[in-house]
């Protein structure tokens, strides 16, 4: 039961940040929304008895892609300064 | 129940998700944006795939001193969908980093990330 | 009777997860939303050491450890974002 | 316009949402594993000698799979590179200093989180993990090492050693899988061991330590492309 309860919390978090990821109006703040999702989804694999897409979500979905966004979100950045 | 099952939860919400990430990819305007949502888009896909690999009451595929090693197949989950997301994954972000690139390139031709400002390609 | 002590864990663990969660939405600043971050991996941690004694799987530590290791990665990036030194 | 359009959205999608909800209402839980996965769950003990048997399929039974992502990655690798070659990155107002603070943990945790990275790869047959966790994992330390050091240049020539050299020697060992035993990617070139222990599964270990090493290669090579093209240039 107590499985359940977590599980819904999870989903429902996870819906929620995609709300947030898709009409914030800031960009970094739906990058870091989009991090919390992967977040959740690898707590969610282990749920689902699969610990090894668990491991590959947490370390590929929010460290390098969050990575990578912030890296062009930079770029853009000075550019936007520069003009 | 049918409802409160944990394969059953996962599964509305990867649903969810995926409609919402579609939402997000038609509706919005900013390109960063329409990568976001196409990442939100993956991982529901792969919540999907996962959930429908699960079996209730079973452990995972991994044999070790808990599970018995002559009774395997009645005591693990699918493996098969689990190998797929795997690869899935890693494909995925190298997706997001191609799309990302291209994004900045736009960029950098028109200076602007708003979809509209590009009509080169619009008839 | 240590069954139930992990059962109020777990809740206390959701319950972090909705405190967190209302200060993402309502947190004025950037700075806010990555500490939120933050935190919300540290209690993912802590679920998912409680779920390997519920599932009765030690592998699942694995999981918990490669988390520990890499959560602060991420937030070192958006800081060095955040500062304007990437 | 604007009702055109939304409405037009709102169709698209409330279809999407009407076909999701007849996919989740038809569905039913399953309760037993298919012939397939069966057959994995059932020989794959025998024949491959993985505990994890995630790790048996990806890398014995859908070995040719295995070697088709690779080369996708490899190639998204190359095409990201191509596409940033022109951006000029040279920085023009100077970064500043790493603190004291992440240099000191830097200096201290690279070489545990790539023993981490390392021991996920080679206990891929074992516990959960593999190749391209391990691989993700050292690519993240390259992450931390750019923070760290922002104002060095790093060059990409050992990373490319590293990933053609991974890669050459997975195709070798495919290429005497078909001479020494069964077929392409057969892992039974030496013999299975006793299960459970490190060195048992033919040569899973091996294959996949070198796709570990392949992936995180062009995972660092990817971000080292974007880290590249940072700073203010003048043109």
């Amino acid at each position: 039961m107590i499985h359940v309860i977590i599980i819904i919390l999870l989903s429902v978090v996870m819906i929620v940040m995609a709300f947030v990821a898709i009409h914030h109006k800031n960009l970094q703040v739906a990058v870091i929304a989009s991090g919390i999702i992967s977040l959740f989804a690898s707590v969610i694999y282990i749920f689902l008895a699969a610990p090894d897409v668990a491991i590959t979500e947490a370390s590929i979905g929010s460290v390098i892609t969050v990575s990578i966004f912030f890296y062009v979100l930079n770029k853009i950045r000075h550019e936007d300064i520069k003009k | 129940m049918k409802l409160f099952e944990i394969e059953y939860i996962s599964l509305i919400a990867g649903f969810i998700l995926l409609i919402v990430g579609l939402w997000g990819i038609i509706s919005q305007r900013n390109i960063i944006k329409m990568i976001i949502s196409f990442s939100i888009l993956d991982t529901s896909v792969h919540l999907l795939l996962v959930a429908v690999g699960y079996i209730r009451n079973r452990t995972a595929p991994i044999i070790d001193s808990s599970v018995n090693k002559l009774n395997a197949a009645n005591e693990i989950t699918d493996p098969l969908p689990q190998a797929l997301v795997l690869t899935a994954i890693v494909i995925g972000v190298g997706i997001t980093a191609l799309l990302l690139t291209y994004a900045l390139k736009l960029f950098r031709q028109n200076s602007s990330l708003e979809i509209n400002q590009y009509k080169s390609l619009k008839w | 009777m240590a069954n139930t002590l992990f059962t109020i864990a777990m809740l206390i663990v959701g319950l972090s997860f909705l405190l967190v969660t209302v200060r993402f939405l309502l947190g004025p600043s950037v700075v806010d939303r990555v500490v939120a971050l933050d935190v919300l991996t540290i209690s993912s941690i802590g679920l998912i050491v409680l779920l390997a004694h519920f599932l009765d799987r030690v592998i699942y530590v694995d999981v918990s450890i490669v988390y520990a290791i890499l959560s602060f990665i991420g937030v070192i990036v958006i800081a060095k974002y955040l500062e304007r030194s990437l | 316009m604007k009702i055109l359009r939304s409405s037009a959205l709102l169709i698209v999608v409330g279809f999407m949402a009407w076909m999701m909800f007849n996919l989740y209402v038809t569905y039913d839980s399953r309760t037993e594993l298919n012939d397939v996965a069966a057959y994995y769950a059932e020989e794959g003990l025998s024949e491959v000698g993985a505990a994890n048997l995630v790790t048996s399929i990806v890398v014995t039974y859908r070995g040719l799979d295995t070697l088709g992502e690779v080369t996708i990655l490899f190639l998204t690798a190359a095409i990201i590179g191509l596409l940033l070659k022109t951006e000029k990155g040279t920085r023009t107002t100077p970064v500043r200093e790493s603190s004291e603070f992440l240099m000191t943990g830097a200096r201290i945790l690279i070489p545990v989180i790539t023993m981490i990275g390392v021991y996920i790869f080679i206990n891929g047959h074992l516990s959960p993990g593999g190749g391209f966790q391990g691989g993700a994992i050292l690519a993240s330390t390259f992450i931390l090492l750019l923070m760290s050091i922002s104002n060095k240049k790093i060059g990409h020539r050992l990373l490319d050693y590293t990933e053609a050299i991974s890669g050459l020697s997975f195709i070798l060992i495919g290429v005497l899988g078909i001479i020494l035993a069964a077929g392409f990617l057969d892992n039974k070139i030496f013999s299975l061991g006793t299960f459970g222990t490190l060195l048992s599964a033919g040569t899973i270990p091996i294959i996949y330590s070198l796709v570990g090493l392949k992936v995180g290669a062009e995972l660092s090579n990817i971000i080292l492309e974007f880290n590249q093209i940072q700073g203010d240039e003048d043109h």
